[in-house]
């Protein structure tokens, strides 16, 4: 331990060294800028996929839910037990068929963001306008078409607003990967809390919310190209 | 997918420098993610690159997570000995299951002998370095109590901030209200080492903080580790935790990771921890520079 | 499955639910921290968002702003605040240690679902009603009071009830900085390998998300009884046959 | 246009120049100008898509002007809280745009709640205006508007709008889905309601025989939001003012004016001489000549016979209802522009 | 009613029996029997919440029946698969219910897509079918259905239930909301389109005008779901089944017959003796009635010349009309139900 002293002198400690342990510190963006880019990149990267999958096992659960209103209540209660099961017990039991891979994360992920997603699903489905409805039946749509053509579209702006929910709260939860070694920003946001390190956690929670924001504009920016009637129906 | 990448995964900075031996395939590391593992995990990668081995690193959050796929997925575990015999001895014989660890590795290994060959793990030589659980007050209460080991405080009203484990557990709270006779009045689970439970001792919340013995911090922190004069703590040497299949299949492995666990010792790992953890230096650059000082690669 | 075994006798042994940490105190403290949180997340949240969707804009930022609390890992944010001077890691009443930071943290995390449900359902009122309303003279507060709130409630009652059970499962996390909660046994078991423990703690966790999701459900119809059917009553008049319709299309498949 | 007239009154509703462009560019309407009698029922009529619903929502502000200025009662109505505005203006949607989470009863009692009546007072104004409009509250009350027909949805928007007693309605196709009985029924109680309490009344309706019908006076819309005439119903029957006006009202608009048009003692037969197997119901003087056409039909007699009073006046046959008529439209035209009686008052 | 006649082909739909009571209890169709032949045109009329809708949503499996059989071309509806049925039933809602995600050229090709035609060719189609409704494709292909009128929306729903070219027609008043001369433009349209086309359909209407002037025959609702007659037009003018039908019909019923009666000779007076200038245009002896008394009040003359050809075969006054139309009233009494031939084909 006393060579600790000298050590310190010696290398003229950085802004992020512990003795300094800045929140703010251009040294460490520079010095572990590869890490900082490949732990973002992985954050993006399992957050998308995860939201993905998320939204493929939603969308049948929902349709499953809608069809048979006796089971939507267990369809949702399924959900939001999923999300109350801890990651600390989930991702272990997932382990030993998916190993320590990215995968096991984007599994874990994809189901605890089920709550939102089908929930918001159902309801979005509900919402289409009944005369809408009927008219396509009317027409001679048949249910998948009905659902494709007519529902999801107008469905979109409260389905949208629940992938919102889900995919922010997905780029938070991400971090929770880094039990199993794929936590994207987590990895940092781990170690900065477990070390004290101030920039390595500031810089990481930045970057969260950037991710966030930026993954919203794009749904946002998604959803108004995709819904371009909505604009200018409030007179 | 699997292509994304793992920030902490992949070959150190220097290896390029020297050229590898023969292609000999694949080696999966596994541990557990605090700078003394990340070091050590670094340590390893880089000695088996140099041997020729294809590298891969995965550090997880708790040993429960790579010891599902350990060994199979995994074929290196930078380990304890304390710790995965223990594990082995709970997972196996239940939670309440008498300990077989003692202060002396190679006894512990002795025992754990059966538990190790019925996973298909082979333990190899166990350094002298050792990391086991300590436990340190702040210095203005070293001081005024007048306390430098854990027998000093005998009798007295302490809070102990710790990892969640902690509670009931004979390196920790049970051999701290059992042997010593501390009475410990209430357990904070703030963590092991961790920035909470210095915290929590600095500010008086706690009196008592676990940490470990290569902690690189506490005496530039104002705290002061208390010597474990009862000797409650279990041999925690390290040892590299190796696929018996594995190793029968690259029995050169043994000799490259015992080289490494010969030449680390508690005061040298003690200080490397704190070139990761007060310097901030990356693990892999302080593996690469003790390797290099050391002669190994 | 002798874990699972083990793990009835854990939840079925009076001694660990009775006393001074026992899971029953533990559950209450949980309770007590989850609702608060939920409380202060509405109080702020949905007349904002309410407002701005009745307004009909602003919703977009509004949403993106609360994002920004969400994204920040839970755990990261109790860390940040932890370590700050105010709220810092001081006893906070039955909330136990870091209890505000606790709450700010679980508030910041329930403000998004509630935001943006209630932002898209007051918008999401068809032109037609609305206009109806403006048209008889009603002020904005009484078109949102009498007619939007109505039409919108079960989106934002359903906002609200998302957010109250992922806080209550979130709020294990008040482990983390040694708070109150069944996050402790959670913990202890998971990582003292005493796994029937862990997951008794986890049962305990999923049984009362089910069970407050149940009470929710309960109130939601209470608050919307089932003739108004609601949510098809929002897109127009033709509800009724509308589902007759559903049905009527149900039986050829898909 | 001189058709204002000389009110010595201030119109209730003045628009002058107003035009309303949408955002696209369509231009709904250009350069209007118009003026409401206090206690006078105007009607709107024109070709689908000529900005008749975009005036009436600009009167309410429900739409703002994009030129122009509208007064109510003197006052610009910019220049006034669109919220106090609006409830002194009754008005009724094209689309129905009933509550669906209330009830239909709740619905009808909306406005008044609204005004600070009590519950009670609410409640029974609301039964009484769904018995106007033909909805038994026994059966109707508790229902929600998706459990009604289209026709019977409508209904209830009127009654909500009526339901307030606002000064001024403002009505867009208010009877545009109901059957011809129950249409005539509500005309009736409409023109009943209005005349006894003098409301000023904007309609919108695409039916010419309402216009006719109901109107004081009748403004006839082109296609871009242009006022193409603004007339009695006599005079625009008479005398459409271009060829898009008489193409609009229709080829049989001299036929339609049966319907507005007294008989005329000058056009009658002297009873002498008339076969009394000839003779069916007698008429009252006052009635219409499509009424006395009708007598002649369901009686299979080849004249009708015309009372004042209880004095016989003359006989009526098929040609003399002809002659009236010619007379009639020969007046109008002579009369180019003068403001004569509505053609509602010579129905009543 | 024995009014479904001796057609030798089978009918193309056939209710029999059918009865819907909603889940409240409301018996919205009782007991009804009807059919409509291959090719017809039926006009349901009736007063407002009488059950019209419900019965049309019923041919399509809209709403099930709660009891009774309906086939389409022989076969149970029950026992067809519903998405089917409804490919080869057009379906106007009367509530329009267009699709607000989808421009108003999409909303019409919807269909045409649906049945696998290309888009160029659906493009093509709904072009031409919103030029038939009155809307430029330059100006409203492109809006969204919020950016269009009240009026404008109905067009582009009829326009998007003809775009398949389905072989049977469910239209619920699918000409409600527009003006007099787009509607008689569209009725026109749609009545030339129905008899090159063969189509079979069952139309809704409050207009009691409308159903006479294009239905083959009417069925006449009373509330509560019952047929109260079933005939063709001009026997239901001429003797309507009960005192709800002839009150439904109204008391100018008669006037009414004006449109579908056609100028009969032995009503007419010869021309020798008739002073030139009394004679203004003349018509043809095709035309009906009020065509004839619609040319002598724009011509302001006591008569018209009708002609044959090239020949004039005598004129007719204002008590020939009158003549003509009770002959016309008495020939229908006289007959009494016996299925006449349709009072559109006499107006045609
Ligand atoms: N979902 C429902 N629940 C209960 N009653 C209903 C429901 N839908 C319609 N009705 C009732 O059934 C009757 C028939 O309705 P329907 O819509 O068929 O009438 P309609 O003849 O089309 O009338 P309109 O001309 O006014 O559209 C009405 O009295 C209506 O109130
Ligand atoms: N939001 C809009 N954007 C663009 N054009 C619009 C919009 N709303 C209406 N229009 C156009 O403005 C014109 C007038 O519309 P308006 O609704 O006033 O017609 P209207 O006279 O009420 O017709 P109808 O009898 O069919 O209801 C129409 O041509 C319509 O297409
Ligand atoms: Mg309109
Ligand atoms: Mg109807």
């Amino acid at each position: 331990m006393t060579l600790l002293v000298p050590t310190a002198v010696a290398a003229d400690p950085s802004c992020y060294s512990r003795l300094t342990n800045e929140w703010v510190c251009g040294q460490y963006l520079r010095d572990r800028q590869s890490e900082i880019v490949d732990a973002t990149t992985q954050h993006l990267e399992i957050t998308v996929a995860a939201v993905l999958l998320g939204v493929a096992i939603a969308f049948p659960m929902a349709l499953v839910a809608r069809r048979l209103p006796r089971l939507s209540s267990w369809i949702l209660g399924v959900s939001t037990g999923i999300y109350t099961i801890p990651s600390l017990a989930l991702f272990p039991l997932l382990v030993p068929f998916t190993g320590i891979t990215a995968t096991t994360v984007v599994i874990g992920l994809a189901l605890y963001a089920l709550t939102v997603l089908v929930r918001s699903m159902l309801e979005g489905l509900r919402s289409v306008p009944d005369d809408v409805r009927e008219s396509a039946i009317g027409l001679g749509y048949g249910p998948t078409r009905l659902l494709v053509k007519v529902e999801l579209p107008l469905a979109l702006p409260v389905i949208m607003a629940g992938l919102r929910v889900a995919t922010v709260s997905t780029v938070a939860l991400t971090t929770v990967g880094s039990l199993v070694a794929y936590g994207g920003l987590g990895n940092l946001i781990k170690d900065g809390v477990l070390t004290n390190f101030r920039a390595e956690l500031l810089t990481a929670s930045v970057l969260c919310v950037a991710l966030a924001v930026l993954l919203d504009v794009v749904i946002v920016v998604a959803q108004r190209l995709m819904t371009p009637w909505t604009r200018g129906v409030r007179a | 997918g699997d292509n994304l990448s793992n920030g902490k995964s992949g070959s150190s900075p220097s290896d390029s420098a020297s050229s590898g031996s023969a292609d000999k395939g694949a080696v999966h590391i596994a541990g557990q993610n605090f700078p003394e593992a990340q070091l050590v995990a670094a340590m390893y990668d880089e000695l088996l690159t140099k041997a020729g081995y294809d590298t891969d690193v995965k550090l997880v959050d708790s040993r429960d997570v790579y010891m599902k796929t350990f060994p199979g997925a995994v074929d290196v575990v930078p380990e304890y000995v304390g710790g995965i015999l223990d594990y082995l001895n709970t997972t196996q014989n239940g939670a309440k299951a008498k300990p077989i660890t003692t202060s002396d590795a190679q006894a512990s290994i002795e025992a754990g002998k059966s538990l190790l060959s019925e996973q298909g793990i082979t333990l190899l030589d166990p350094s002298q370095a050792t990391d086991t659980n300590a436990f340190f007050v702040s210095k203005d209460y070293a001081s005024s109590e007048n306390v430098s080991t854990l027998s000093d405080l005998k009798g007295k009203s302490v809070v102990l901030a710790a990892a969640p484990d902690c509670e009931g557990r004979q390196d920790c709270e049970g051999g701290l209200s059992g042997a010593y006779g501390i009475d410990v009045t209430k357990v904070l689970p703030l963590g092991y080492a961790s920035d909470q439970t210095y915290q929590s001792v600095l500010k008086g919340e706690s009196q008592l903080g676990e940490t470990s013995t290569t902690d690189g911090t506490l005496e530039s922190q104002g705290l002061v580790l208390l010597d474990d004069d009862k000797h409650i703590q279990p041999a925690q040497n390290l040892v590299p935790a190796v696929s018996s299949d594995f190793l029968a299949a690259h029995p050169d492995v043994a000799g490259t990771l015992n080289g490494l666990m010969a030449a680390l010792t508690t005061e040298k790992l003690t200080q490397l921890n704190g070139e990761v953890t007060v310097d901030r230096k990356t693990p892999a650059d302080v593996a690469d520079e003790f390797l290099t000082q050391a002669g190994l690669v | 499955m002798n874990v699972l075994a083990d793990t009835w006798t854990y939840l079925t042994t009076a001694a660990h639910w009775q006393g001074d940490g026992g899971m029953l105190q533990l559950m209450l403290q949980q309770l007590l921290l989850s609702i608060t949180a939920l409380a202060a997340a509405a109080a702020i949240g949905l007349p904002v968002a309410m407002w701005l969707g009745h307004l009909g804009r602003g919703g977009f930022l509004a949403i993106n702003i609360s994002n920004v609390g969400r994204a920040v890992p839970t755990f990261a944010l109790l860390a940040l605040l932890v370590t700050a001077d105010h709220p810092g890691v001081t006893t906070f009443g039955p909330y136990g240690r870091a209890g505000v930071a606790t709450l700010i943290a679980l508030t910041l995390f329930a403000l998004p679902p509630i935001i943006t449900n209630a932002y898209v359902a007051v918008r999401e009122v068809p032109a037609d009603v609305r206009q109806a309303a403006d048209g008889m003279g009603m002020t904005g507060a009484q078109r949102f009071r009498r007619v939007e709130l109505p039409l919108a409630l079960p989106l934002v009652v359903s906002g609200v009830r998302l957010a109250l059970v992922q806080v209550w499962a979130t709020a294990t996390i008040a482990a983390l900085v040694a708070g109150p909660g069944l996050g402790r046994v959670i913990t202890d078991g998971f990582y003292r390998s005493n796994y029937p423990k862990g997951i008794a703690g986890a049962v305990v966790v999923a049984l009362v998300a089910l069970v407050l999701e149940l009470l929710a459900a309960l109130g939601q119809r209470l608050a919307d009884p089932p003739p108004r059917r609601t949510r098809s009553a929002r897109g127009g008049a033709m509800s009724g046959s509308g589902r007759r319709v559903n049905e009527a299309a149900e039986p050829l498949g898909s | 246009m001189d058709v204002t007239g000389s009110a010595d009154d201030r119109p209730m509703i003045r628009l002058s120049g107003v035009g309303k462009t949408y955002a696209d560019g369509t231009v709904a309407v250009h350069e209007l100008d118009l003026e409401v009698r206090r206690g006078e029922l105007l009607c709107l009529v024109g070709p689908s898509g000529c900005g008749k619903s975009t005036t009436l929502k600009m009167i309410n502000r429900l739409i703002e002007p994009t030129t122009g200025r509208i007064e109510i009662d003197g006052q610009d109505v910019t220049r006034q809280n669109p919220v106090e505005l609006r409830r002194g203006i009754g008005y009724v949607i094209q689309q129905v745009g009933l509550f669906p989470h209330q009830k239909v009863l709740t619905n009808v009692m909306t406005v008044p709640l609204l005004y600070g009546e009590s519950r009670s007072v609410a409640r029974d104004r609301a039964r009484e205006l769904m018995e106007m409009v033909g909805l038994d509250p026994a059966t109707y009350a508790d229902r929600y508007p998706h459990q009604l027909s289209g026709g019977e949805q409508q209904r209830v928007g009127v009654a909500r709008a009526l339901a307030a007693d606002p000064p001024v309605l403002l009505m867009d196709e208010p009877f545009g889905a109901v059957d011809p009985v129950v249409r005539v029924r509500l005309q009736d109680e409409f023109l009943h309601l209005q005349q006894d309490l003098g409301k000023t009344v904007v309609l919108v309706t695409h039916d010419i025989d309402e216009a006719v019908r109901m109107g004081d006076r009748v403004a006839v819309f082109a296609t871009g939001g242009r006022l193409a005439q603004h007339a009695t119903p006599a005079d625009l029957l008479g005398q459409p003012a271009d060829e898009f006006v008489s193409d609009f009202v229709g080829s049989t608009r001299g036929l339609r004016r049966l319907a507005v048009t007294a008989i005329d003692p000058r056009h009658l037969e002297p009873l002498d001489g008339v076969r009394t197997g000839d003779l069916g119901a007698a008429i009252d003087v006052d009635a219409t000549l499509e009424q006395a056409l009708a007598v002649m039909l369901r009686e299979d007699k080849p004249m009708v016979a015309v009372k004042d009073g209880a004095r016989f006046v003359g006989v009526l046959t098929p040609n003399g209802v002809h002659a009236a008529l010619r007379a009639s439209l020969a007046e109008t035209n002579g009369r180019a522009g003068e403001g004569g009686p509505g053609g509602r008052a010579a129905a009543d």
